[in-house]
């Protein structure tokens, strides 16, 4: 049955739906209303709930409890993740699966409280010291927030390494009608686990680190890229766009359609690895993409680009609309198309 | 009488520490205790970041590498996975007390129940040697090159005191390993802090003092002294928290 | 077809109260619904607002785009008529709102004495169930039995079905104040 | 009768169990272990293995056999 949830309540019970047992984090506007619901829910279910002293000790606990094999996430905004990023390099060195939750909100220092997608790049290059990367999903719905959620823990589990849900304080704040999927029992046992017995963990050698991580990271890059392609077959033009500005794209592609503009959307769902693919299926003939993005400067444009260029050995050129912290709206969208194709816009690359 | 001593099995692997350095010492001194416990297949040492990082190598149980200062929040984590395994962190005093000192002083504030090992050896050693907060009054280091000046970088800190006099723990002591006799104390600080949280008791500290002669640049022999007559003035032996309910045998 | 309606006025109006018994309404009618609390330097100086989309397609942008019904209780939520569809509806809470308010000339205005009406049945804090009582008489979105009743589930659940027929009340008197 | 036992491959000579030993059985020699340090010997007259030598060593060089 289908109910009204809000973006952040749906994110606390899509975890605990797939399998969340311990959860440690920091209040932090406007990621507060996860760690608030997930209080009185996790004892409710017998699970594991703690409110850490900092983001710093959050994420250690979480390094802690993910190794001893429990499920395990924690979650913050853009200020606090930096805190994390510490530990999330040591959660991918050291191959420990955890889920790591990001309502982001605009801007660096504090900041501000509007919605943004200015960790775009932080995110998407592993953040922390290293050369990592975790595997960084962004819903632009309730419902999908639940499912990718749903399967965050497994797919954490699957490749031992850290998967972050990039959310907004938008979508944080908005409600939407969700089906709550089943709770899930993890249906089989982490003999990696550190359990005091000091048994084999799997445990790779110093040495043959370098190797074990790109071989993880290549398998990544060639079975998790995610995306949903809208009229993208004839294009000429080509918007991309993720999370809630992707929604707003699509209603753009879907007006200009309308009008016999031969426009299309891209919309990456998972942001690394990035969904190069989606770019290599397009048709011959596109004169120009867009990158819509609720950032300053633009940051996810700089993967358009790496992705359009590489993906067609041409020079089609990349253009951003990069809105701040505002989210775009359609009307202005349409506009920003029409004088990118008049020729009016500078490209980005 | 003569007693059959043999180092325990953990310890097998030969230790990666300078000659004369204390850790060598208390590491046989937790295998003892864990293996007279039979704990030495369910334990987890949480190590910090220090020359403790030398145990990745040598020690013989489980292990957990974290990031520096923050063993006793991964303690806490990997308590709650764990809840019947005993759960050790490792660190040495910079680790623990200076970068480290919100997770020791918060795990303690919580009361969780694991054990933490904290070596002062007053300076930075893995690092090659320099002043941390429990570096003594006028001590040469490679960032107190004139000796440490208290007026305007602290006087010794003392987080045992702190912990015992505000939190409400299970067990706080501080031993030293400058002599037989004093290592035999430690090993029954160390045993009581294990025995605290095999039954549940809450957070247990023990600090040790330990001999450093590569950075303090002295003999290994004179290193003892130097603990003893300049180190353990400052930092007061015994226990500050004793067990409830037990007397300290 | 997608419906957009905006609610909006000072925080403590229950505007967002208003849009969540609207969404409440289109999810129980199996319509696709989002629910947008202002967010963002709007929520600063107490202004509040909640945007309700709902249709029977997939719902894309959330966000104030272009008002098919703007509520407005306060004389500062007036600013986003211009996000107006033409022909759109703009219902104004006249007991707050100046008669002689500069409004467009390419919508319709309906002013309900929402503060007084609720006054009028003791259920002050009721004002904006009278603007959903009016809405829906005015547009015939739902049904008006079935909106009564999703109303008082709205209540009940959240743990204040106690005042169920002062609420009932209130959302009477708007739907009445519609001739 | 116990008897004491040295691995000199574990010795980093820092003598701390030579300035222990009670009975003045212990010393460093001039031969060097394959860490390139003078190990300690015992001389086994002198040893009553009290064990204060396996107390204070941080590389667990000595083990006491009981007999």
């Amino acid at each position: 049955m289908k109910e009204m949830w809000k973006g952040n309540h749906a994110i606390a019970e899509g975890a605990l739906r797939g399998g969340l047992q311990f959860y440690s984090g920091y209040p932090i506007t406007p990621q507060t209303e996860v760690m608030e619901f997930l209080s009185f829910r996790m004892p409710e279910l017998g699970r594991h709930f703690v409110q850490a002293e900092n983001e710093i000790a959050a994420i250690n606990m979480v390094f802690g409890a993910s190794a001893t094999g429990l499920r395990s996430m924690t979650g913050s905004s853009g200020p606090g993740i930096s805190l994390k990023q510490e530990g999330i390099s040591y959660l991918s060195y050291n191959d420990l699966p955890a889920v790591i939750v990001n309502v982001q909100r605009w801007g660096a220092a504090l900041g501000t409280l509007d919605s943004s997608q200015t960790d775009y790049l932080r995110d998407t290059r592993g953040g922390g010291h290293g050369d990592y990367r975790i595997i960084v999903w962004a819903p632009n719905s309730i419902q999908e927030t639940v499912d990718l959620l749903y399967e965050a823990f497994e797919k954490a589990e699957e490749y031992r390494n850290p998967v972050e849900i990039y959310s907004e304080a938008a979508l944080g704040q908005m409600m939407e009608p969700c089906e709550m999927p089943e709770f899930k029992e993890r249906g089989y046992d982490l003999e990696w686990s550190w359990d005091g017995t000091d048994r084999d963990h799997e445990r790779v050698d110093m040495d043959q680190k370098p190797i074990h991580h790109t071989a993880k990271f290549k398998k990544i890059i060639e079975n998790e890229q995610r995306w949903e392609s809208i009229n993208t077959e004839d294009a000429e033009y080509v918007f991309v766009a993720l999370g809630l500005p992707s929604r707003v794209a699509r209603d753009a592609v879907k007006r200009l359609r309308s009008d016999g503009e031969k426009v299309g959307l891209i919309r990456p769902i998972a942001i690394w690895p990035y969904p190069k693919k989606a770019f290599e299926e397009l048709p011959e003939g596109i004169r120009g993409f867009l990158s819509i993005e609720t950032t300053d400067m633009g940051q996810h444009v700089e993967d358009v680009a790496l992705a359009v260029k590489k993906g067609f050995k041409t020079n089609i050129p990349v253009y951003v609309h990069a809105t701040n912290q505002k989210m775009p709206k359609v009307k202005e969208v349409i506009e920003v198309y029409r004088q990118l194709k008049a020729g009016n816009l500078k490209e980005a690359f | 009488m003569a007693v059959a001593r043999k180092i325990p099995k953990i310890m097998e692997e030969p230790t990666a520490f300078c000659a004369g350095c204390g850790h060598g010492i208390l590491n046989r001194l937790i295998a003892e205790v864990l293996e007279e416990k039979g704990q030495e297949k369910n334990h987890i040492l949480i190590l910090g970041v220090g020359c403790n990082c030398n145990m990745n190598f040598t020690w013989g149980g489980d292990k957990l590498q974290c990031a520096h200062g923050r063993a006793t929040s991964v303690a806490r984590g990997a308590k709650t996975g764990r809840p019947d395994t005993l759960i050790i962190s490792y660190q040495g005093d910079g680790d623990a007390y200076v970068i480290g000192l919100s997770d020791t002083i918060n795990t303690a504030y919580v009361n969780t129940n694991v054990t933490t090992f904290a070596v002062n050896n007053t300076n930075y050693a893995m690092t090659g040697g320099q002043m941390s907060w429990t570096t003594i009054p006028g001590q040469h280091t490679t960032t107190s090159a004139s000796g440490r000046d208290c007026e305007s970088t602290g006087n010794p800190i003392k987080v045992p005191e702190i912990i015992a006099q505000n939190f409400d723990v299970a067990y706080v002591a501080r031993g030293s390993l400058h002599s037989a006799k004093e290592i035999n104390k430690t090993k029954k600080y160390v045993r009581n802090a294990i025995e605290a949280q095999l039954n549940g008791e809450g957070f247990s500290l023990v600090e040790v003092l330990a001999q450093c002669p590569t950075n303090w640049k002295v003999s290994t022999v004179d290193a003892n002294e130097w603990l003893k007559d300049k180190v353990v003035p400052i930092y007061p032996l015994g226990e500050f928290k004793k067990r409830e309910g037990r007397d300290d045998k | 077809m997608i419906n957009e309606l905006v609610f909006s006025g000072f925080g403590g109006q229950g505007v967002l109260t208003a849009g969540l018994i609207f969404s409440e309404m289109a999810l129980k009618e199996g319509k696709e619904v989002s629910w947008m609390p202002a967010y963002g330097p709007t929520m600063r100086g107490g202004k509040a607002n909640s945007v309700v989309k709902f249709g029977d397609e997939a719902l894309g942008s959330p966000n104030m785009e272009e008002i098919d019904v703007l509520v407005a209780m306060n004389q500062p939520s007036m600013e986003y008529a211009e996000f107006m569809k033409k022909e759109g509806k703009v219902f104004l809470n006249s007991d707050m709102i100046p008669d002689d308010t500069d409004i467009r000339n390419d919508v319709e205005v309906i002013r309900i004495p929402c503060v007084s009406l609720a006054q009028q049945i003791k259920n002050l804090k009721g004002a904006n169930l009278v603007m959903v009582g009016a809405v829906i008489k005015k547009c015939a979105f739902f049904e008006k039995n079935f909106a009564i009743e999703t109303l008082k589930d709205y209540f009940k659940e959240k743990g204040k079905g106690n005042y169920n027929e002062a609420n009932e009340a209130a959302f009477l008197a708007g739907f009445d104040a519609i001739k | 009768m116990a008897t004491l036992h040295l691995e000199k491959e574990r010795c980093k000579s820092c003598e701390f169990c030579v300035t222990e030993c009670p009975k003045e059985a212990l010393s460093t020699c001039e031969d060097l272990n394959s860490g390139g340090y003078h190990y300690v010997e015992v001389e086994e007259e002198k040893c009553n293995c009290c064990g204060l030598c396996y107390v204070v060593c941080p590389d667990g060089v000595f083990e006491i056999r009981a007999q």
